[in-house]
């Protein structure tokens, strides 16, 4: 269920700008009632974006999580493609058919 | 009365929102394009514009994902994302929800499409709005296709919503106008974002073109993660107004715009 | 492997919220069927127990309303009630993931399903669950149809989802106990609460152990409505068991209780 | 939209604490952002049981918020009945189609 609880977390402050206000006061407080793995908690918390994208977090929600913390455009793929090295490839949802770095072009 | 057009086009953030940094020629081409289908639509004088999406998480989630959606709001709101980013001005869109009912209760004789009363647009129906009603004029029933999260909705059942929606729209005495609205392939907030695969576009919308229903439906979804990205399995919504159609299409513009993020797609399908 | 098993019974909050209020004969013969019912479901040893219900506003709303849903997630809760008020514990209900998604991917091949990987469940499962799972030791993949907010699912489309479920289930590794719970007549919650019309119920009952597809088809939302109240509407769940059993139904209980606010009754049907 | 708006409002308030609590302690503000006419809204805050189900709100929601109010089973019933009495028909929804109170037992 976590990635689930992961997406579901991002989903909703990306489309509540209550809980937006909330983690703005006091993030640990807004991921409460989410069961979430310590290594989630933390990529969320920090907000460690290519740890996101590595623990299989879709694009379509997390883009709208980067623009929230104030990350522009083309450091927000950066970020993904430094999570693959640092953390190696996706481990799971969609993006987990990915197979390799090289094989993708960028822009 | 009847299904009274079918048109395709693409939807993207980049469209709108990051207009200024594509060629200019390239730009105004496709909104002339643009322009063209909404003059098209216009004289085919609808009493409600349908727009098939493929929307991204921005009503729909997996705590209860649809395989199909049809809105039966009295009135809808957009854009759901910051109209700055979007450069789309924020509007209520009327709905048409006795309409919305009569034809969602027809779809459901063959298709089990949930219905919405509420549903906020993203840039997936405002980018298409933006072009084609630009003052605000039509009555819209927004529906969905799954083309985002697993188990996707079957591009064989993509077909049949088009089916059922041609069967209820020519049952009822209003007129419909139907635009379909996908990305082809793109990989759209991913680190490939920008990659276009041109030659597979092309493949997929002369397929489309021709109305060939057995090659518009042999994709299997790992094939086209492969070869046209995560945003490649919005052809969902083109197999849909294909199975409407039923006739043979053309298309009024096609050019990759890798700022744009997508393959620019405008074209009509004659109703037979 | 297979569908291994196919029943039938009745939900209601009474049926374990006023279970002191009943004749405690009355009462107790029905409890006996009910347990009746849960040896049969471990004798035919199911790797998951499937539990099609008609929920009454506790996931599923008019912002999203599906014809069916099926359950995908890891885990359940239920009850969504007050445990005091419906006299069942709370629980967390085994789920499984991989095999609800197998199921659900198979089951989109011919109807559109929706998906939803958490659910809380409210006394249309978990009566049936009480009963049949005391120890709460079966996998659960919950599923719904629209018995509750117009436009509801055709029942020939529930029929659809029964046979969708057998093919599905046909094609698999596990073994799936199917148990399908709705109310025949009863007006839930309304001024009529307490109102059963046993007669309708009994002819309903007859239509369904006879495997008469085309006579349980035959209501119209209307005069359900009339004849067998709002509660009648969840004759899908049946229509479904009967759509994935195909076989004779057998009616082990049938008594209206009118404390219990529903016609009180326990079914299996043969898988042919 | 004005009865959709109504039961949601009613669907949230029944399945959520946080709401239930911002309710108790201040119901105006707990209807915001609901689209609501002045006489929904007045329901609402009564509450006046029997006028929500005239307006058409499903039992099925209705039962939770009566008891939400500590109203008690057999008075719930009763007051759909002197609703009907005191305001009419039902006007919308499912129950619009039932014609006339006569017709109905009760229990
Ligand atoms: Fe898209
Ligand atoms: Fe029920």
């Amino acid at each position: 269920m976590s990635l689930y609880q992961l997406s579901k977390f991002l989903y909703e402050i990306n489309r509540d700008p209550a809980i937006q206000a909330r983690f703005r006061a006091n993030p640990q407080s807004a991921l409460e009632g989410y069961d979430l793995t310590d290594e989630e908690r933390g990529a969320i918390l920090e907000p460690d974006i290519g740890l996101l994208y590595v623990l299989g977090v879709n694009g379509q929600i997390l883009m709208h999580y980067a623009a929230f913390h104030g990350i522009e455009w083309s450091d927000y793929l950066q970020r993904m493609r430094d999570g693959i090295k640092r953390h190696g490839p996706v481990r799971a949802g969609l993006y987990a058919m990915t197979t390799s770095l090289d094989e993708k072009v960028s822009s | 009365m009847s299904l009274a057009f079918v048109g395709i086009c693409s939807h993207a953030p980049g469209i709108t929102g990051r207009a200024d940094r594509a060629d200019p020629a390239h730009r105004d081409q496709f909104y002339a394009a643009l322009g063209r289908l909404r003059e098209a639509v216009d004289a085919a004088k609808p009493d409600a514009l349908m727009i098939v999406a493929a929307e991204h998480f921005a009503n729909f989630f997996m705590n209860n994902m649809p395989a199909f959606a049809i809105g039966m709001g009295e009135k809808y709101e957009g854009p759901i994302e910051d109209p700055d980013w979007l450069k789309i001005k924020p509007r209520v869109v009327q709905g048409a929800p006795d309409l919305s009912r009569r034809l969602i209760s027809s779809v459901m004789q063959s298709v089990d499409t949930a219905y919405a009363e509420e549903w906020r647009f993203d840039h997936g129906i405002m980018v298409p709005l933006h072009f084609l009603d630009p003052d605000n004029k039509y009555k819209v029933i927004p529906a969905n296709i799954n083309c985002q999260g697993p188990p996707l909705t079957p591009l064989h059942r993509a077909w049949a919503f088009g089916e059922a929606i041609r069967a209820a729209a020519d049952a009822l005495p209003e007129r419909i106008a139907l635009i379909c609205t996908g990305g082809i392939s793109h990989w759209p907030a991913t680190p490939d974002s920008g990659k276009i695969n041109e030659a597979w576009d092309r493949e997929f919308l002369d397929r489309w073109a021709r109305q060939d229903r057995a090659a518009m439906l042999s994709y299997t979804d790992a094939e086209t993660y492969r070869d046209a990205g995560q945003g490649g399995f919005e052809i969902r919504t083109f197999i849909a107004a294909a199975g409407a159609a039923r006739g043979k299409g053309e298309i009024w513009h096609y050019r990759a715009i890798p700022i744009f993020a997508v393959g620019c797609t405008v074209g009509v399908m004659e109703i037979v």
